[in-house]
Order: structure tokens, then sequence, then C-alpha cells
């Protein structure tokens, strides 16, 4: 007769496990910090950013072992959660908003990315005007073969409400997200985008220098390619700050020694590395 | 007449019936030929790497964080919960609308428990994106499900046994933890585990609590990916299929593993209770 | 006469026992706590999302009908109309009950009534298994083999469409509907078959005249289960609906229901918009209270 | 023997208790013959708004078999739960009048335990926990605070004696007492009851579960019993009342109609109604 004595041995050993499990993997870190301190710098924010701030992170555990928490949410999430507290740096793949500054937010601009429009490597278009672009997002141009293309209709696929992408991107181009066409596929994140247009002959949409590779093809913008030599001469203009921000006083020194690494020589050669484009 | 309708209809029978299995074999079959040749004792303990190729390791750690600490808050207040309106409460019209709610309760999608939890736990009581604001949603979730199951495993607990009980002089405590819950442990193991079948496959709710941090956690303070989480964000990030297919296996053999232990403790426990 | 009540004369009672009575009073305090608790958790999660939820319309006068029938959602424009998230929720819900209750209902029947023992004891276990895999499992199927099969065969602009949700949803819903739907079959009492059978009627004939008729009210719940299942699915959907805000004309229009648009938005929603996300909640919530409502009305109205 | 009878005449809808005899005889003097083991006074009980027992006086007597009898529905069974407080689990149950065993009034302390160590309980269908044979019988005494296994080993033997079964289940005290035939379990039901060593034991119909051999078996238990025991049985068997018991009480519509020795309520019954239902005149 299973007697609810063993029952209860077993949840209590189930507990013990929890709470060893939890500490032991508190302990083996702690030993190895040089400096004694274990603080953790908690950064949220833009999808462009992150995964540069994990590469960054990742080299930068090799010789401190502050822990760095990368959470990919988005631009607007980011800063939301670094004006409420949730966490310490907020990455932002857009400027900040008048209101966003007014909340106390400083910012700090750790590289600059190019945006580049991208569609289906059959696709014949490989150069449009800045107008064109517009024309396309906002529902004036509807059929590939306007653009010199192959007579297809034009999908176009765009980034989420909350995402710095985006918000740059509808900025440098000139359209609202109220004027963008309706029936635009809404993808979450710079991989999702690239793999829509990657299987979609149809599809056209935008992506951080970051993702570009060889299942997309990129467009040039009136002749100019898009490249990180390009944006730094300022001959391509879809381009946006990669902004590390935080609360005025928020920033504990270990997120102020991170970002002193990031904007060293070596963290700068990661950013180029990684696609973006070094501030220095 | 009669007889070509019910050609037909067997027909449709046996149409509906291998639809069903074809698409069962389909969708797993997929997950396995897509992601089977990424799966090796690395991929499984390896630690995650942000440059791609890192195996899943602090992602199984995550997930089984949440199940414990979830379990761990939820089957004690559950079952007791369940004991109280079961054996103390007057079952009067109070009795009955707490469990109208618990029932409407279960049938709530994980996205708004996901929402309360991203604003209550993650902001307002300060916990910040992480595995402790992930777990306390999730116990919120399997709560009224281990309340549900939990009373009507009191519920198949014969009246006998407990006047039996108590007619010995013992108090209603004793009869509860000596007869009454012993008995009734199948019926409550069995929704303990459909919970850790929910928790398990849980990602809208994880999602807005937990964050997305793809690293080892520290501690149940700190931001983690479970691993739906990490096959949801794996296939919007990087639209990399086969990553998300691996751990696709990882989670089916997981969920395998509990529902095959699940039939067997209860085979096991009924066999106990009327050999 | 009235009723007396008898009064308490406190008598000596010897330890032992007073250590027992004070560990029963203790020990049903803590089971009220823990119901108590629970009921807690109850009230604050409803009432947390119904007062996030109501804020924007009771405060700051938004107006309800606006929100409901409003076309524009374009939270950076404060403009908050879900009409499109709704047509789409329901569309995608009724577009799965089309396919998944009959093929459900349907397998159900067979491995109750048609199939043998052993093939029905591989079978079973296997469909269970199918309502544990994670949802996100089949957004990712959804997204590579749905979305690319409806892309090339129909020669679709795009594959993300209403059709893919659909079918996701269809899929999703089997499960649920095959395992409850055939506990209820198999519990049809014997007697019901043997009576039917006796009066010569052919075995699909019982089926359908006699068992299904008397296991309606265990097919219902079944049908309400997987409806629920398929209106609260939310990363499935993400993966395959496309999320274009616009009124799904036809089969082919990408689509973003109401699940999809919190889930897309929460992380970095704040203020109004926020709220709004929550009101989007109480609508679906209201959707489910009134399934619910209905599987009571009915297996009430089923009577056995 | 004197004849100790509560009448009390129901005009219905209006209650009257004739005082009877009762306050004649004085303290000392009713426990003169054969002490009283449970003073049962004025006892009134309510479910909820109905009445179920109507001013039962009874007086059960020490180391006898009191037999209730009565047609199904008259409340001898409540009446029987209400001597070990058994109807206090039922919501809604207000009992007024006095119960009075060994001196102490059962309903003015709120110490349930002691009195339900005191009174023991044998239920109509045998209620054994899925456990094994020895668990059950050392069930009692373990929720007391007996943890000593030889004084367990020991008491379990002789409860197992006292009910006439050890020699039926000594070799297999460790498997699952709900292997046992009906009459076994109801013996290791009865040896589960003794193991408290009670003074009162209450029998709510032991038998009507059981086949006739086992019913024999447990009569005779009963009656080896009564030597230590003071046994209370409500039962339909009118034949198994006249044979075992000493003295009987026949209840009708939630009130005693008569109360005396067993043989002058089989033989001359005084009451009319007495009469009509032991002759078998309605059922």
């Amino acid at each position: 007769m299973i007697s609810f004595k063993k029952i209860k041995m077993g949840l209590l050993m189930l507990s013990i496990l929890a709470v060893l499990s939890a500490c032991t993997s508190n302990t083996n870190n702690d030993t190895k910090t040089s400096d004694g301190s274990n603080a953790t710098v908690s950064i949220s924010g833009s999808t462009s950013v992150g995964p540069l701030g994990e590469k960054l992170a990742a080299k930068y555990a090799e010789e401190d072992n502050t822990k760095i928490e990368i959470n990919q949410i988005g631009s607007s999430a980011g800063i939301t959660n670094a004006i409420s507290g949730v966490s310490e740096i907020g990455m932002s793949s857009r400027d900040l908003k008048e209101e966003e500054k007014a909340a106390g937010l400083k910012e700090v601009v750790i590289a600059y990315d190019g945006i580049v429009v991208v569609a289906h490597p059959s696709n014949k278009v490989k150069d449009l005007t800045m107008e064109q672009i517009k024309q396309i997002f906002t529902g004036e141009v509807t059929n590939w073969n306007e653009l010199g293309g192959a007579d297809m209709e034009i999908v176009v696929v765009s980034r989420e409400d909350g995402s710095g992408s985006r918000d740059a991107f509808q900025e440098i181009v000139g359209y609202s997200s109220g004027e963008l066409i309706r029936n635009a596929i809404i993808a979450s994140g710079n991989g999702n985008i690239k793999t829509t247009v990657a299987n979609n002959k149809h599809a056209v949409g935008f992506i951080s220098f970051e993702y570009i590779d060889e299942s997309i093809s990129t467009m040039d913008i009136n002749g100019v390619k898009a490249s990180p030599e390009n944006v730094l001469l300022e001959k391509y203009r879809l381009s946006r700050p990669f902004l590390f921000v935080y609360k005025e006083g928020k920033l504990t020194d270990a997120g102020q020694r991170f970002i002193d690494f990031i904007l060293s020589e070596d963290g700068q050669l990661i950013a180029a590395e990684a696609g973006a484009i070094p501030v220095k | 007449m009669i007889q070509l309708k019910d050609k037909l209809l067997r027909g449709l029978l046996w149409i509906s019936a291998f639809l069903s299995v074809a698409v069962l074999v389909m969708i797993v079959g997929f997950i396995f030929y897509k992601g089977i040749n990424l799966i090796s004792f690395s991929f499984i303990f390896g630690d995650y790497s942000p440059t791609g190729g890192g195996g899943i390791w602090p992602m199984i750690v995550t997930t089984i964080y949440t199940i414990l600490i979830s379990l761990i808050i939820a089957t004690p207040i559950g079952i007791f919960a369940a004991v109280y309106l079961q054996e103390y409460a007057k079952q009067g019209r109070l009795v009955r609308t707490i469990r109208f709610a618990t029932e409407s309760l279960t049938g709530i999608p994980s996205i708004i428990y996901g929402l309360f939890g991203a604003v209550f736990f993650v902001t307002t009581l300060k916990l910040g994106m992480s595995i402790i604001a992930a777990s306390l949603t999730l116990t919120i979730i399997v709560l009224p499900v281990i309340i549900r199951t939990t009373e009507e495993a009191l519920k198949t607990v014969p009246l006998s046994y407990r006047e039996g009980s108590l007619a010995l002089g013992t108090t209603k405590l004793q009869t509860l933890y000596k007869v009454i819950l012993p008995s009734a442990m199948p019926g409550v193991l069995s929704g303990i585990i459909l919970s850790i079948g929910r928790i398990v496959g849980e990602s809208a709710a994880i999602f807005l609590t937990a964050g997305t941090v793809a690293a080892m956690p520290d501690s149940i303070f700190s931001s983690a990916r479970t691993l739906t989480v990490h096959a949801y964000l794996v296939t919007q990030e990087s639209g990399d299929i086969e990553l998300a297919a691996a751990v696709g296996i990882v989670l089916i053999v997981i969920i395998l593993v509990i529902n095959l232990s699940a039939t067997f403790i209860s085979k096991k426990l009924n066999r106990a209770t009327n050999k | 006469m009235s009723i007396p009540t008898n009064n308490k004369q406190v008598v000596v009672i010897d330890k032992a026992n007073k250590r027992k009575y004070m560990l029963e009073k203790m020990s049903s305090r803590i089971f009220l706590i823990c119901a108590l608790l629970s009921v807690l958790t109850l009230v604050l999660i409803i009432g947390f999302v119904f007062y996030k939820g109501a804020h924007p319309f009771v405060a700051e006068g938004y107006s309800f009908i606006d929100f409901i029938f409003g076309k524009d959602w374009v939270p950076s424009e404060d403009k908050f109309g879900i009409f499109p998230m709704i047509v789409a929720s329901i569309f995608a819900t009724i577009g799965a009950l089309i396919i998944g209750v009959p093929i459900g209902l349907f397998t159900s029947i067979f491995l109750a009534e048609i199939a043998s023992k052993r093939v029905a004891k591989i079978i079973s276990p296997a469909i269970q298994l199918l309502a544990g895999i994670p949802s996100v499992l089949y957004g990712v199927f959804g997204l590579a083999i749905i979305v690319p099969f409806l892309q090339n065969t129909f020669g679709l602009v795009k594959g993300q469409s209403l059709l893919a949700v659909i079918l996701v949803l269809a899929i999703m819903m089997l499960p649920t509907i095959v395992t409850v739907a055939e506990t209820a079959i198999r519990a049809v009492p014997q007697t019901y078959r043997e009576g039917s059978l006796a009066l010569g009627v052919s075995h699909i004939g019982t089926i359908f005249k006699v068992i299904v008729p008397a296991a309606k009210s265990g097919i219902m719940t079944a049908i309400v289960l997987g409806l629920g299942r398929a209106i609260g699915e939310t990363m499935a959907v993400i993966l395959v609906a496309g999320n274009s805000l616009i009124v799904p004309t036809s089969l082919t229009d990408s689509v973003r229901p109401l699940t999809t648009n919190i889930a897309l938005e929460m992380g970095y929603a704040f203020g109004t918009h926020q709220d709004m996300l929550f009101a989007t909640g109480i609508v679906l919530f209201s959707f489910i209270l009134i399934l619910n409502f209905v599987l009571a009305k009915i297996s009430a109205k089923g009577g056995n | 023997m004197s004849r100790l009878m509560s009448t009390s005449v129901i005009e219905h809808g209006e209650l009257t208790t004739k005082k009877q005899s009762w306050e004649g005889i004085s303290q000392m003097e009713q426990f003169k013959e054969g002490t009283t083991k449970i003073n049962v006074k004025d006892l009134n009980l309510f479910y909820g708004e109905k009445q179920a027992l109507f001013g039962v006086y009874l007086d059960i007597h020490e180391k006898q078999v009191t037999a209730l009898i009565g047609p199904s529905g008259c409340g001898k069974s409540t009446f029987l739960r209400t001597l070990n407080r058994m109807n206090d689990l039922i919501d809604g149950v207000k009992i007024s009048g006095d119960i009075v065993i060994d001196h102490e009034n059962i309903y003015k302390t709120n110490d349930v335990i002691k009195l339900r160590t005191k009174v023991g309980m044998v239920f109509q269908k045998p209620n054994l926990f899925p456990m094994s044979i020895y668990d059950n019988v050392a069930y009692g005494p373990r929720m007391q605070g007996i943890k000593n296994k030889k004084e367990l080993n020991k008491l379990v033997e002789e409860s197992l004696r006292g009910a006439a079964i050890w020699d039926e289940v000594k070799d297999r005290l460790k498997t699952s007492a709900l292997g046992l035939s009906g009459g076994q379990q109801q013996r290791v039901c009865i040896a589960r009851a003794i193991a408290m060593k009670p003074d009162v034991i209450l029998m709510d119909e032991p038998t009507s579960a059981l086949d006739p051999i086992s019913t024999l078996k447990v009569e005779e238990l009963i009656t080896a019993m009564k030597k230590d025991y003071t046994i209370v049985i409500v039962t339909h068997n009118m034949q198994q009342a006249a044979r075992i018991s000493d003295k009987t009480a026949f209840f009708l519509n939630g009130e005693v109609v008569e109360y005396d020795d067993t043989d002058n309520i089989f033989s001359t019954p005084q009451d009319q109604r007495t009469e009509d239902y032991v002759t078998g005149r309605f059922g």
C-alpha cells in the first residue's frame, strides 16, 4: 500500500533537489569571479542590437565574470524596461523619442547599423530609389513590373510595431505606421523577415546588415551599394545608431565597465566583424 | 439504398481515421526528419553559444526549474485547497461558484496569464523578467487543474472509509492523511502529471515573463529561456527550422517520458489500493 | 418551539487529545488559507485583467464601440480598433471547426466502434501524444510545410493566410476532440448497442442512430474543449498567420487573430496601449465564458 | 424486572411529553439493577428543519446487548449514530436533550476523540481500509500514539482472537484486508473496534450484508462479547434481536414506542403498535 509517508518523502526529496541545483549553479560562478562581485547587468531590447550584444558579452565574459543578461524583446520594450528599472540597460536600434528622453534616459551610441531592403534572390530588381521604396511600402506600387522586374504582385514584409528597425526605416524612407500597406505581412524579428523573403519570390522586406547572407538579395539605393563603407561615407542613408540607454544614476559600475569595453578597440572590432559599423 | 449509405459512412470513418493518423505521422515525422541530425550528446548537454553550434542544456535546466518551482508552489496549495473545498467547506452556493470559476479558469488561453504575469509579477512585484516570475505565472495556470483533479479524486474515496476511521476516535486530519489522501493518490498524481505536461508545453505565458536570455540561469531570479520558448525564438529570430525541430524532438521525448511514467505510476498505485 | 442549541461546557481534555485538537484546528486553518489563496489568485487574475482592460474606456473616454468595431489598429497613432482581429479569430475558429470536428468525431467513432482492440490500443495513445506536443511545434510545422505547400500548389502570392491558420488549428483540435469523444462513446452502455442490433439495424446504423445521440453531451464537451484550445492558441498561429491588419475577405488573406496581437505587442506596450491589449484579453475571455456557458447548458440539457 | 418506559404521546404538529414514571424513581435506584451505561434523556434531533427524533428516553445497560428494532426510516440508525456523535459529520444536524455515558454528557464536551475511543462502531457494509489486515486492526491504536511494535502485535492478536477470526487470518496478516470474505471482513471490523478497548460497541445492522453462515458466526461472537462490552445493535431481523439481545427498544416514527426485556417485547408487548410490528402485521 503506497503509504502517504513515501509520497511525502518523494516531495521532500524533490524540493531539496531544486534548492540544491539552484545554489550549486550559483556557487560555481562565485568562485570564478576575480573581483569577488558577482553583479549581473540586465540588458533588454532590440532584436537587431541583441545578437551583437550577445557576441560582445561572450567575448567580455572571457576576462570579467560579471554576468551579462541579454534579453531580445524589441527596442521599445528595452526602452520601457530601462525606464521602469526592470533592466539596467535598454538596447535600441532607433533614436529615442522626446518623451523617452524626458523620462531621464541617457544614450550611448555603441555602433551604427545599416538597414538594407531585401528580396528573393531570383528577383531581377536590384536597385531602387528612396521614393520607390516608399511607394512599395505604402502600396502605391503593387507589381514588380512597375520597377523593371517580372510581372509579379509585390508582397510587403514589415516588422512588428515595437521594432526599432521598423521605426528607423519608416522615418528615413518617410512614411508612418498608418500609411504602411494594410496587407503587409508582419514578421517579428530580422530572422523571420529573412526566412519569409527567402521562401517567397514575390516578397520584399528590410533587415539589419548583420543578417545579410546569400539566401536573399540586397537592393542598392540610388545606385549606392548597401555596405558599411558607404554608410560611413554618408552616401548610403538607410542607417541608424545602435544605442545603449540607461536611466541617470541607475547604471552600475559593472554596466559602465561593459560599455567602456564595447567602445574599446576589441569591442569595436567585434562590432565590425558582426557586420555593424564601428563608432570609432 | 441502406447498403450504399452504410458503405459511404463506413468509408468516411476509415478516411477520417486515416487522415488523423496521417497528420500524426506527418508532424512527428517532420520534426524527427528535420531535427534528428542535430541531436547529439553535445547538443543536449552543451552550453549555448550565441554564434551558433551550441547546445540547449541551459534551456533544459530552465524547463526543469519552471516545472519544479511551479509544482512545489502549486501542488500543496492546490491539494490543500481541494481538500478544504471537498472535506471541510459546506457544499453551499459559495463552493459551487468557486468550482465554476476554477472550471472557466482552466479554459483561459495562456496568453492572458502571460499578460497578467508580465505586468503583475515582472513589474509590480519587481521580480523582473525571471524564472520565478514565469513559475509563479505557471503556478496560477496549473492551480485550477490540480484543484479540479484532486477534488474528483477525493470524491471517489468512499464515505465509509471516512466514517470507519472517525468512528475509531481519530481526528479529521489523521483520517485525511492516513486514509483519504492515500486512496485518492492516483487521481491526485494524474492531476500533477497533467500539469507537468501543460508546463512543458507552455510558451506564450513564459515568453512574456521569463524573457529570452539564452544562457544558463544563475538562480531563479535570472531571466532564461525554456525549451518551447527557445524553439519559438529560434524559428522567429534566425528561421533555423532544423534547430527548432531538434528542440522539438527533445520536447516530444520529455512528453513521452512523462506520459509513460504517469500510466506506469497510476497502474502501480491502482494495483496497490485494490489488490 | 425554538430549536435549543446546546451550550459547550468546557471539560478538561486530557493532554494527548489537546495536542491533537490543536493540530486539528491548525490544519483546518491551513487548508482554509490555501483555499482562500487559490480563490485569491482567481479573483486577482480576473480582477486585474478587467481592471486594466476597462481602464481606457472608463477613465480615458475611449469608446468601447470604436474599440470593437474600429478597423485601424495603430497604437503609435492612438488608434485601437480590433474588428479585423475579432473577425480573424472567428473565421479561423469556425474554419478549424468545419475541418477538425467531422474528422475528429469520425476518428473517435472509428476507434471506439470499428477498429479492432489491437489497432485502437496503438492509435489512441499515439493521438494522446499528439495532444501533449507543445503548440510551438505545430507552428514550426505550419511555417515549414503548410505555408510553402499553400504557396506553391495554389500558386498563392503568399502562404501565410487564414487558410494556413485554419489548417494548423484544425490539426491542433484533433487530439482533444478524438480523446474526449472516444471516452464519451465508449461510455455508452452496451445494452444500447445490443438493443439496436437486436432490431436488425446495421452496425453503422446503430452507431449513428443510437450510440452517437446517446453520447451527445460527451461529444459536445469534446467539441467545446477543442474550440477552447483553438481560440486560445497563440504561438503556433503567429508563425503562419501573416499578422496583417485587414478584415479577411478570402481564405488567402493574411490575418491577425486576437491572441497573436497580444503576444506580438505585449513586450513593448505601455500605458493605454497595454490597457488595450488587456481589453483584447477581456474580449477573448468572454468568448471562452460564452463557450463554457454553452457547454454547461448542453450537458445539463443532455441529462444523462 | 421493573419496566422503565417512556411514553411520549404525540398529537401531530404539537409535541407534548407526558412526564412518565421516570421522575418518581430516585437517582440511586435507577442505577441499582444493572448499572446504566448510557442514559438518554429527552433526546430530540433535527435535520435542519425536519425533526427525526422526538423526546427519546432510554437507558442502555452495561454488559448487555440492547437491540433497536423498527421499520426502516423510524430513526433507529439515526439514534445509534448520536451515541458516538457520528451525526456531527452531517451538515445542519441539531441535537437537544442529554446523553450521559459514565456520568459525562457527551454533547457537553468537545473531546469527541475520547468519546469515540470509548464508544466503538461497526457499520452495515464492512468498511475496512485499503491496507493489510494488520494495519487495519492496528490503525486505531497507532492513531492513539501506541508506536511500540511488540505492544501493537499483542494488541492485534488479542483483538483478532476477541473477534474469533485469529485462526483464519494469523498467517496472512500482511495481505490486503479487502481480499477476505464478507463475514471475515466484518469480524475484522469488530476486531478493529475492539483494538481501541472501548466500553461500548455500536453495530448498525452488522449482518444485513452477510450470508446466513457468516451472520450466525457474527451473532455467536456478539453473544460471547457480552461479558466485556455493552453492545447496542440496530437490526431489521427480529429473530436476530430475539436470539442475541437482552433488552429491545421498538422505534416508530422517531420515537421509542416500547423498551423492555427482549422476552417481554416479543411475548407480551404492551403497546398495540409493538404487537403489530413484532407479529409482522406491518413492515
